[in-house]
């Protein structure tokens, strides 16, 4: 059937209908905003401006912030970070959540080190690594998705399981001797921008993660299954499925996050990126992802890495405790979430006082249908 | 002093800066040894030292402070690795910008500090371990060892020195050495560490804990249980923290060295590297303020000084 | 025009509960803009309105759970200001909201009990009391169910029936209940009826909210209208017929409720053969032509939405099989139905129809996610303008497409629904209980719309637990008993009398 | 057919048709209990532990059983409290070590303080910290995974700033004190004792009282627990401060049993704990579980350290073994469920 067809079928219903609109409006009252507006005024916005203003707070105060050397270490911090955060954001959005992510990069790290040291050519080893990655992130999607377990728990689970195998496999050894052009090439810097070589990757992972979660239907799926499971699954969405190539995505991220860390560091031991999850859930939350799925997006998430990114660096180039670094994070986090709902109260508050205004108290009603 | 040729921020004697970097903050032996350091740094003529470091002992914490200290242009760096491998690419890169490395406590990877501090000879300190628990259990028995985390460095070093010993000591032919557990330096796990070798070798005589947290943390488990008296510990403690201990007789006999001279002679010893008066080759010397002339010895190694074995009658005697 | 508002009328008995010129906005939407209601003792009192007139928000600012920004509210003469459900719940005043409110880990004797359980002589709460209560007031509903059971996976008829076992059990002197009927098959009603009359003879006030005509002329002793937030007036039932009170509540004359129009019916669309699933239906065999209305009838819990879920492939069957134009659609698959051009229109648009915290234009392009890719990236101005054109076509009323479709009225939301599955230009829809909740007005134009697309070529799969609607729309009807299709009638057969027989059918019907 | 027994139009029927569970199936009701399969885990786990080496049940041996679980026990306890109510509180960690630090700078700082002042102290600051996270998350509205997320990063901050370098030793507590992890009652140490109370008398509030069921309502459906009236703020709110107290009960009792307290003492126990609660049976949604159950889960996980120590399995495996645990209670949790699902629908099947 064609669209114009279509359109002649309905329309003379349309006009036939009653058209009162039982909507009614409050005169002067700000309407939802459209177009530029919502985009300059919203979470993600708001995130990034955030984030200037803190880079140009620490240009200011900070001696030597300002520095393209700044840009290099900062960036090497926050890659791992910035890695996993892509696959957490899209699996918090679907309402789950990963908290095994740290342990499979440590596992990844764990398996390298012994393989590595057996003397395997390092191409399988990081391909062996990647390939643990994603099949422990199977493991999770098949008891998350398929078997339908609460994430929560069951990752919960899987962060000590797999930790475990990587002691397991690496025991209390730890293996440095990885070929040193490699371990050399995760710290270069492109050029004298002071921008790490690896970060051509990380953008290349972090803009397909964005496109695949704001320009695709699969991306519109996840959104609405983060609201109702039920409602997506009567539009067509696969929800296990989907749900199952997250946590897959997941795992090979962190596995990827977890080469990184080895050979950034050189060093392959059980316990590297250990805690990791809560500082990337930190980081994701912060960047305007709702716990509860539906919300967030990849442009605020990676503003809310970088912020907390600078104000880490910031603070210990000011040689400010690590104390005070968490407070604040925590204080962020916190005001991240509790701000909007104060400013919803305030925007009530002067709703309730228009509102008084324009309806008056007692207005004899006589109104008769006429 | 010779011209340091530092890059970031050179500095001329006078307004030369040291940071140290401890395993991990807030913990009281490192407060020990960062005492020393400190005063140290300004007994040698440092312009200012900072203290920076994780909250965490993790391997790779350290790092991101190493970084900002290269773009702070620090002179010299002090650093107790809590891995020997995970701080190298980053002090390489210090280096690179003109820094002195000096490792102090724990060692990094020989090729990527100028100096080690050391508090004993490796050797010497394990030994004494080892001797200390053949006397207190009577030279034969099974014994076990409760150590930090598994990737300490200088706590395997003296393990593995342990366990050669043990093997090749003829007097110590009817020890057995029945299991190596990690408390993590935390007091938690250390704990129960030591109460799961209790139950796992009815027959242990001993235990040796060569770090602080684990030995203070084994004392309490054992002067709370069954076991006091029974199974003898010793190893490496503070004296403020084991006093208890020894009172009541849980522990005997154990070790330590003064951690405040291994800050002490890690800042005079950076303090020469920057001056340019030291390069880290064997057989230099340098002045370290109120402890005299240092030398340095195999592998870029300056030895502080013997360790002192505390019991009853001299652990008062000391405050840290 | 014969009408008596109350406002005028020279002081009966005392209301119990009154509510004047209560107003309640939501951002910038006026959800009430006058909303008034008297409620005496002893009397039940009938609310109607169009979708959207604000009925279920003024019983929530009575529950104490909306905040009225202006107006007054007196009960017993007293003016009260509630601040919690709880103040009105100490105020006498019991309500049951239009959506089921269980909670589904606790039993079922529980959620009656929840806060007020009762207590045993350990000052405990007794288990052994709370069971028996419940059992007696299933037996006064004349309901057999589990007072033990979970409430998870209830029916939402089952669940109606809790809530209104919750409400009478409080023994308020204010009973209100928002569309208590709409998941109900007639034989409960008839009971719901009996026990509502019950309280109002003992001295209890009920304000009862219906779209069913029937009901309201069958129970009600008075009618309020309510339009675009304001209140009308108030009519004794007895003194009033539906015309009057539907010119009312939509502001015009309805002629034509179920103007089915005469569509050619053409080939085969959809051809279920065999299809069976182990306890829930068996044996189910039929087809829908284009340009066919064919509805599904039968009592609530007949297996109705089981057979079109099975269809759409949202659950999986054991044998048989589904063709759409004479292509086999591959079980469990809803996106393969959809590709193929299914539509289903849910009973349950809360939970399946839409997702309640997305903005009305994504819930409408959401069905149309695959088409509005190219190479596999949406477009975004193509999706914009999706929206905006179909949620127009049906006349979404809506202060922006970016508002959360919860905000909409029942009948509003009924309408992103079908806009979206008529977006995605189906051959076949399948619409379970279409009009649901919906009021007079809105439901005609949902009526139209079927017909009309029926007209287009559609073939049209109706379920509809409303009698008149399926006579009034259906080329052919089947009815199903217990899993089984019990009878098929063509449009003029399809009595009253041969639907209800078929639907309530003894055992020779069914084998 | 399914369940079609309530919608039957066939004239009201005689009285339901549910049988009231008769004496004898009552050894049914025990084996479908959530916390079945997790009390059945721990005695095998423990039986077998002690075949292979009898010394695991010796006095000193069970003692140290108890005391591992203690702790453990009354922070899953509390945990469970707010889990009930579909929260979480990852601060528990935080808090602990905060209390475990006051009350050893209280015996430092303040000679000759009663203990039981310590203990009143101790859980007034537990009470303290755990109100702000329920004040956070009740008036702001936001979840609390993302509040106890920033509190245990704030609190741990505190934690580090108010102590640094200081650390409290066993030796600056009074011997009574210590002694309270120490002595036994019929082989039972003095603070499991006290935990066990805690189990009791929260469970008999939150199985026998009003306001106890309203927990597991709002963790049912919060929504339709504010319709219903239940004043959700306030219920969560306390279930967030009682899990404060108990957090600092564990705190104080913490500084009685180790041997040091000090900055990071507590870190990284909060996921342990919501751990315990989940292999407890408390479904991490909400709505349904128990804190017997959750203080079985707790009693388990500790045991199951110190079991494989005892039996000398490599502990690099500890970890692994801890986390297939716990993968098995969520995966025995579901299953139940989905066999309860059956019976009720064949059994209502049967009705009709
Ligand atoms: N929470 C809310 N936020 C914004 N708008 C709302 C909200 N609740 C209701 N509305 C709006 O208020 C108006 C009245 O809604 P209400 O639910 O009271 O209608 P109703 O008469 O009960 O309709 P129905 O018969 O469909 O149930 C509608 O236009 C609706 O969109
Ligand atoms: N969500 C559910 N959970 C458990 N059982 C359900 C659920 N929905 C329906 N049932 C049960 O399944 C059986 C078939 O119900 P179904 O909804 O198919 O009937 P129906 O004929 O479509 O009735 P209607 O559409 O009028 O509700 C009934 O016994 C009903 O109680
Ligand atoms: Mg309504
Ligand atoms: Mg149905």
């Amino acid at each position: 059937m064609s669209d114009t067809k279509h359109t002649e079928m309905v329309e003379p219903t349309a006009t036939s209908a009653v058209s009162a609109d039982t909507t009614k409006t409050l005169r002067d009252e700000p309407r939802g905003r459209t177009g530029w507006a919502r985009i300059l005024l919203g979470r993600d916005a708001i995130m990034i401006y955030l984030l200037i203003a803190t880079i140009v707070i620490a240009m200011i105060s900070i001696p030597r912030f300002a520095s393209p050397v700044t840009v290099g270490f900062l960036l090497l911090d926050v890659i791992p970070v910035l890695l996993i955060a892509m696959p957490m954001t899209l699996i918090i959005i679907t309402g789950e959540i990963d908290l095994s992510v740290a342990s499979i990069a440590g596992l990844t790290s764990a398996l390298m080190g012994v393989l590595w040291q057996a003397g395997w050519d390092i191409g399988v080893v990081l391909a062996l690594g990647l390939v643990v990655g994603v099949l422990a992130g199977a493991f999770n999607g098949f008891l998350v998705a398929v078997v339908g377990l609460p994430s929560l728990a069951v990752t919960i689970g899987t962060l000590a399981l797999f930790r475990g195998l990587a002691l397991v496999v690496i025991g209390d050894n730890a293996v440095a001797n990885f070929p040193p052009e490699l371990t050399a090439f995760f710290t270069s810097k492109i050029g004298a921008t002071g921008i790490p070589t690896v970060m051509i990757g990380v953008l290349i992972i972090v803009v397909a993660f964005g496109v695949i979660l704001h320009f695709t239907p699969f991306g519109r799926g996840l959104y609405a299954l983060g609201f109702s499971t039920e409602a997506a699954r009567f539009v067509g969405i696969h929800v296990a499925r989907s749900k199952f190539w997250l946590y897959v995505a997941s795992g090979g991220v962190s596995a990827l996050a977890g080469i990184y860390w080895t050979l950034r560091y050189s060093s392959a031991r059980s316990d590297n990126a250990s805690g990791l999850e809560l500082a990337v859930i930190a980081a994701v939350l912060l960047g305007g992802v709702s716990i509860f799925g539906g919300k967030g997006s990849i442009p605020g998430v990676v503003a809310g890495v970088l912020l907390i990114g600078t104000i880490n660096y910031a603070l210990r180039l000011g040689r400010v405790s690590d104390v005070v670094l968490i407070i604040v994070t925590g204080t962020l986090l916190i005001a991240s979430v509790v701000a909007p709902s104060i400013l919803d109260a305030v925007k009530r508050r002067r709703h309730d006082r228009r509102v008084r205004r324009e309806l008056p108290q007692a207005q004899p009603s006589g109104s008769v249908s006429a | 002093g010779g011209g340091s040729e530092s890059g970031g921020g050179s500095g001329t004697e006078g307004d030369q800066t040291i940071t140290f970097i401890p395993k991990q903050l807030n913990n009281p032996y490192t407060d020990v040894v960062l005492g020393g350091g400190e005063e140290g740094a300004e007994a040698a003529g440092f312009a200012s030292s900072a203290v920076v470091g994780p909250l965490d002992a993790s391997a790779s914490s350290q790092v991101s402070f190493i970084n900002a200290e290269t773009q702070a242009g620090t002179n010299v760096i002090v650093i107790a690795a809590n891995d020997p491998d995970a701080v190298c690419s980053a002090l390489e890169e210090a280096r690179t910008g003109g820094a002195k490395i000096v490792a102090f406590d724990s060692d990094t990877n020989p090729d990527c500090r100028d100096v080690f501090i050391s508090q004993v000879v490796a050797k010497e300190v394990a030994l004494i371990q080892v001797e200390l628990i053949s006397e207190q259990i009577g030279g034969a028995g099974e014994i076990a060892i409760l150590s930090a985390t598994a990737n300490a460095t200088n706590q395997n070093e003296w393990i593995k020195f342990m366990e050669e010993e043990l093997a090749s000591n003829p007097d110590y032919a009817d020890i057995e050495l029945v299991a190596k557990v990690y408390g993590d330096d935390d007091d938690t796990k250390s704990f129960q560490e030591a109460q799961g070798l209790m139950q796992a070798y009815p027959n242990l005589k001993g235990i040796i804990s060569p770090t602080t947290v684990g030995i203070a943390a084994t004392a309490r488990y054992l002067s709370t249980s069954e076991y006091k008296g029974q199974v003898a510990l010793t190893g490496l403690g503070l004296p403020n923290e084991m006093r208890p201990f020894v009172k009541d007789g849980t522990v005997t006999e154990f070790a330590l060295w003064d951690p405040a001279q291994l800050g002490y002679v890690a800042a005079f010893a950076g303090k020469a590297l920057a001056d340019g008066d030291l390069t880290g080759e064997v057989g230099e010397t340098f002045e370290a303020g109120d402890l005299g002339e240092r030398e340095i010895g195999e592998g870029g190694i300056v030895i502080v000084g013997p360790p002192t074995v505390f019991n009853a009658e001299n652990i008062d005697d000391y405050d840290f | 025009m014969s009408q008596e508002p109350t406002t005028d009328v020279a002081t009966p008995p005392p209301a119990v509960l009154a509510l004047r010129h209560a107003a309640k906005t939501f951002g910038p939407v006026v959800a009430l803009a006058d909303g008034t209601i008297e409620l005496r003792s002893g009397e039940i009192h009938a609310l109607v309105g169009e979708n959207g007139a604000g009925k279920s928000t003024l019983v929530k600012i009575l529950a104490g759970l909306y905040h009225p920004d202006a107006g007054e509210f007196t009960v017993d003469g007293q003016p009260v200001a509630f601040r919690t459900v709880a103040d009105s719940k100490a105020a006498g005043i019991s309500v049951i909201y239009q959506e089921p409110t269980l909670f589904p880990d606790l039993t079922v004797a529980e959620n009656i009990f929840i806060g007020r359980q009762p207590k045993g002589r350990s000052r405990l709460i007794s288990r052994t009391r709370m069971r028996a209560e419940a059992r007696a007031l299933f037996e006064r509903l004349g309901v057999p169910i589990d007072p033990d059971r979970i409430a998870e996976g209830l029916s939402i008829a089952d669940q109606q029936i809790i809530e209104i076992a919750k409400a009478i059990s409080l023994e308020a002197k204010v009973l209100v209940m928002d569309e208590p009927t709409a998941a109900l098959s007639g034989v409960e009603v008839d009971r719901l009826f009996a026990v509502a009359r019950g309280l109002r003879d003992r001295g209890a006030g009920i304000l009862f909210i219906s779209h069913r005509f029937d009901e309201i002329f069958a129970l009600t002793d008075r009618i309020t209208v309510m339009r675009d937030g304001r209140y009308i007036g108030t009519h004794d039932t007895a003194s009033v017929t539906t015309p009057v009170i539907v010119r009312e509540m939509v502001g015009r004359d309805i002629d034509q409720l179920f103007p089915k129009v005469e569509a050619e019916i053409g080939d085969r669309v959809l051809t279920v053969s065999g299809l069976s699933s182990a306890g829930v239906f068996s044996d189910i065999d039929f087809d829908v032509r284009s340009g066919e209305i064919v509805a599904l009838a039968g009592l609530v819990g007949a297996g109705r939405t089981e057979v079109a879920r099975a269809v759409f492939g949202i659950d999986g069957y054991d044998s048989g099989s589904v063709e759409l134009l004479g292509r086999a659609l591959r079980p469990r698959d809803p996106q393969a139905a959809i590709d193929a051009g299914i539509g289903f229109v849910p009973e349950d648009r809360r939970k399946q129809g839409l997702v309640m915290d997305l903005s009305v234009a994504r819930n409408a392009t959401l069905t149309l996610r695959n088409s509005l890719a190219r190479f596999g990236l949406i477009n975004g101005g193509r999706e914009r303008a999706a929206a905006v054109e179909w949620t127009k076509r049906l006349q979404v009323k809506t202060g922006s497409q970016e508002y959360a479709v919860s905000t909409l009225s029942g009948g509003n939301q009924q309408k992103v629904v079908l806009a979206k599955w008529l977006a995605t230009e189906p051959k076949l829809l399948i619409v379970d209980e279409p009009t649901r909740g919906i009021d007079v007005g809105t439901k005609a134009e949902v009526h139209r719309l079927l017909s009309d697309l029926a007209g287009r070529g559609i073939a049209i799969l109706m379920i509809s637990s409303e009698l008149p609607e399926v006579l009034g729309m259906a080329d052919r009807v089947l009815v199903m008993h217990e899993g089984r299709i019990t009878a098929r009638l063509d449009r003029a057969d399809a009595t009253p009398e041969a639907v209800m027989h078929a639907a309530t059918a003894t055992r020779e019907h069914t084998e | 057919m399914t369940d079609t027994v309530t919608s039957t139009p066939t004239p009201a029927p005689t009285p339901p048709p549910t049988k009231s569970r008769p004496g004898g199936s009552r050894l049914a009701g025990v084996l479908r209990l959530r916390e079945f399969p997790v009390a059945l885990a721990l005695i095998v786990l423990v039986l077998v532990t002690y075949a292979a080496n009898p010394l695991f049940l010796s006095p000193q041996g069970t003692k140290d059983l108890l005391l591992n679980a203690t702790i453990m026990i009354i922070l899953g306890v509390g945990q469970a409290l707010v889990i009930i109510t579909r929260n979480v509180d990852l601060s528990v960690g935080s808090i602990l070590g905060l209390v475990a630090f006051g009350t050893g700078s209280l015996f430092a700082n303040v000679p000759g303080i009663p203990i039981i002042a310590v203990f009143a102290i101790g859980l007034a600051f537990g009470a303290i910290l755990g109100a702000i996270n329920g004040l956070l998350v009740t008036l702001a509205r936001v979840p609390a995974l993302v509040i106890t997320l920033g509190t245990l990063y704030i609190y741990r901050g505190l934690n580090n700033a108010w102590a640094g370098g200081t650390q409290y030793f066993a030796d600056d507590r009074p011997d009574a004190f210590g002694a309270l992890s120490v002595d036994t009652i019929l082989g039972f140490p003095l603070i499991t004792l006290l935990a066990v109370l805690v189990v009791v008398v929260v469970a008999i509030v939150m199985a026998g009282t009003r306001s106890g069921r309203d927990l597991y309502a709002i963790g049912s459906d919060p929504d339709a627990a504010k319709l219903f009236g239940i004043p959700v703020g306030r219920r969560v709110f306390i279930a967030f401060a009682v899990n404060g107290v108990l957090a600092g009960l564990a705190g104080v009792l913490y500084a009685s049993r180790f041997n040091s307290v000090g900055a990071t003492t507590g870190t990284g126990l909060e996921l342990d704990v919501v751990a315990a609660a989940v292999v407890g049976g408390v479904a991490i949604f909400g709505g349904s579980g128990s804190v017997v159950g959750a203080a079985i889960g707790a009693l388990l996980l500790t045991t199951i350290t110190s079991a494989l120590t005892a039996l000398r399995v490599d502990k690099f495996w500890q970890q692994a073994i801890v986390g297939v645990l716990i993968l098995a209670a969520i995966i025995i949790d579901r299953v139940a469920s989905i066999r309860t699902a059956r019976r009720l629908r064949l059994s209502e099947a049967r009705d009709v």
